[in-house]
């Protein structure tokens, strides 16, 4: 276990959620997708087609840059295909696969992004769902992830809606836990992760349902994503 | 007819209480240097309008500036997190934050562009945002589908940074557009502030220019006018002069910053 | 993966009653290479998408395989005046002219590319078109205002004709882009033609592509696909096969010019 | 008087009419406006901001072609501000003048360009009226033109209304008529043309009106004129 990170187990979980599907988005603040998309192109679904805020259509490089809307993902870009396109084709129904994180997830997957406390002069302020609002119903499959499991942000019931819809899965350094009759319920635990790590973890109850471990990340792939992401930018959200 | 003018011009012209719409998107190529001198000579009660912001609404928020902030997101990126000065000014209700998703502000800067008092649109199922903002629904005439509808925001002023423009407001873009066509279509009024002022035949039939001078009211020279942001092909983030920005706490270190000079 | 195909294929995937909305405008870049194998093969029952159409309406009505046309316009220009076909079709009772105003074709499809079922317009003050399609009102919840509601028509197929495409579907178009990029978020499938198919370096961090891949569902390459109209770059309008070409009066005419060849 | 055409008097009648506006439209079939815009910005409204279908923006070049909507009036453009881009201007009320044509206009500055009989059917089916249903409420002065003046398409009441609103003026070749309080009224005469002569052409009674005749063409006019049209396209429509 020592020769991989908990971001990388995050990054390697998304990438394989990743297979069969057509088409995925990923907004701002975004690094853990980014390169898991990336990588998920570069290991088993060279079609995927990748879209980010900035317009840039497949762009596969090396990571230089912590930002998820800034130019290294569009300059090398054949076309453009904007924020705009993209929530018009979630829109129309043709957006696969759009990743989205959240201040706070809870049980039922919905996501707060918005306040803690009254919407008028809250407690705190988050900085707001971004896309979330549109794209977690409009996506086929919403993909959330959280880079730390926590408590605080893995709760029973959130604080205020800020979206809900289609969440699929949400990964975490811990576990991947997926949306089963509207309840997440645990789908894979990482190499090593007991169900109660994840509980003592976790805000809400989490039924010990058999999940398996999910399989260690194979030397092909912890190759792959140090060549995708050799300064180790993954690193900056788990810490 | 030449288009060209000085910043502290166009500044005279915009009123306290406007709603500005912003380019750019969160570090890149947002018009801070705008937004710095809107500050600078105390505009008050602005509200700004843009998918995802950060130093702009975070700036005018710390000198007081602003009292409505329309926006799906407002922060800096993973490394520089959230804007403290904007945060601050909404948990002590001085300032709104009207919060959309992205594309209800792209939505309503739409319904602007095209003339008419709303659009409906597709989303915000089950969103507390829906009561928290006062979003209203409206019937489909033909299939009855009760669809939520986004009301036009008509910014008075819209400003964009670009790289290059010529004294028409033609515009050359280096890297992401974003939203700044939209914007350019909605606002009342469009600022553009570049890099470089190009001569007439930089744009032609050898080269057309990104975004059309036809809707452009003023065109501003201002250098550095994304930093500390980046303005790709001219410069990249900043990151000393965000380190020492991300240390303001109080509005008399921001006057003090902002007194400074232009970066 | 490549989405270069044959022509064949492509029309096997189209059924009779398709919705088909068509690229370019007039005698510009209009895809009238489809619009002839449309005809040859039998196609029945189309409806015909357009701001202002000319010879894909009048060959397609006169091998009866159109029921509606939904355009702005439908004619030549002044050197060719009116499409006769097509006319001949709608004065018979066997073409249904959709007529709109060409804003309201955009905005039907637009609705389609925005995934909601209608959108309001301004226009069509006392225009007899509201009774006479049966246009409906819709009220802006916020302001009370009464809008005309155009109704989403979203096209079963796209056909574009540009210059050179990749085999991903990213496209150079070269002169105007017309309604193309409305019409490519519009549709459920996307047809490409091209004179040229280009390499995978063709585009680039050195040239964006105007079009770009991700919507488009087939890319062939059909040189002339334009003609006799025009495709800049390319050629020219062939008056010479135009002036023949408005010569033709019955059905059996025009298939015999159907059978002659590609141009 | 026969160093000028009907065509000349009627480009150069419209040109005139466009000093001080401050941008302006034409669609397909549009030889004579497009002429007489070139003329307008050349002679004296330079910052006339000109627009067409295509999406060129101040296109200045000898005429080429008969067509209005082709690479020659976008190629030499510095941007593009296509179609759809124009009818958003006029929707949100930012479009000066739009010039359309009719198969008929009538007294009331309604024009039909949809059907003559029934709108299934019809007798006679015209080519549709492009723009003009949201374009001449939309814009802030519709100009009309009637390449030729003739009893037939200048009627009393127009069988369809394809679209009505904000028609300024209307141009032929004998006469401009102008909208005064809901009715078409004489303007101006051609040089030479009676009142007599306009009611003979004309489907609506026609007031007298002591409307004067038009200054005649000036050598400068006639001169840009040939500059910009040498091959005498604008003959097309009035012959």
């Amino acid at each position: 276990m020592s020769q991989y990170k908990p971001s990388d187990l995050l990054t390697i979980s998304i990438a394989r959620a990743l297979k069969g599907a057509e088409n995925c988005f990923h907004g701002v603040a975004s690094g853990i997708p980014c390169i898991a998309i990336m990588l998920s192109r570069r290991l088993h679904n060279p079609d995927l087609v990748y879209l980010n805020i900035t317009g840039g259509v497949n762009v596969d490089r090396e990571i230089c840059e912590v930002s998820t809307d800034g130019n290294s993902l569009y300059e090398d870009s054949r076309s453009s295909f904007g924020l705009t396109d993209i929530f018009d084709l979630a829109a129309r129904g043709g957006l696969d696969v759009a990743f989205l994180s959240g201040g706070q997830v809870d049980q039922g997957g919905r996501v707060n992004n918005s306040v803690i406390g009254p919407f008028r002069q809250p407690k705190v302020k988050l900085p707001g769902g971004a896309g979330s609002a549109v794209l977690i119903p409009n996506t086929k499959r919403a993909f959330v992830w959280k880079s730390k499991h926590e408590k605080r942000g893995l709760v029973e019931r959130v604080d205020f809606i800020t979206s809900q819809g289609n969440v699929k899965y949400v990964f975490t350094p811990l576990c991947t836990f997926e949306m089963v009759d509207g309840s997440l319920q645990v789908k894979e635990r990482m190499p090593g992760v007991s169900f109660e790590t994840i509980q003592e973890n976790t805000g809400f109850a989490v039924e010990d349902n058999g999940a398996p471990e999910m399989a260690p990340p194979t030397l092909e792939e912890l190759r792959m994503l140090d060549e995708i992401d050799p300064q180790g930018f993954r690193d900056l959200e788990t810490r | 007819m030449s288009k060209i003018t000085q910043l502290h011009t166009v500044l005279e012209q915009i009123q306290d209480g406007s709603m500005i719409a912003l380019g750019g998107n969160v570090m890149y190529r947002s018009p801070v240097g705008v937004a710095k001198a809107l500050a600078k000579v105390g505009k008050k009660n602005l509200h700004l309008v843009k998918t995802a912001m950060a130093m702009e609404a975070d700036l005018l928020c710390g000198t007081g500036s602003v009292s409505t902030v329309s926006a799906g997101f407002v922060g800096y990126e993973t490394q520089y997190g959230l804007c403290a000065f904007y945060r601050k000014g909404v948990e002590s209700g001085a300032v709104q934050a009207q919060e959309h998703a992205c594309y209800s502000v792209i939505t309503a800067l739409r319904a602007s562009a095209y003339g008419v008092p709303f659009l409906p649109i597709r989303g915000f199922n089950g969103s507390d945002l829906v009561d928290a903002i006062g979003f209203k629904t409206v019937k489909d005439p033909y299939t009855g589908e009760e669809l939520l509808a986004i009301a036009a925001m008509r910014p008075d002023v819209g400003v964009l940074h670009v790289q290059k423009a010529d004294r028409f407001g033609n515009c050359e873009i280096i890297g992401s557009q974003y939203e700044d066509q939209t914007i350019a279509r909605a606002a009342k009024k469009l600022l553009i502030t570049c890099e470089e002022i190009v001569p007439d035949d930089y744009f032609g039939a050898h080269k057309k220019a990104d975004l059309s001078g036809v809707t452009v009211t003023w065109v501003v020279q201002l250098k550095n006018g994304a930093a500390p942001g980046a303005c790709p092909g001219y410069y990249d983030i900043d990151h000393e002069t965000m380190q020492r920005f991300k240390t303001l706490k109080t509005p008399e270190q921001l006057k003090a910053y902002l007194e400074e000079g232009e970066s």
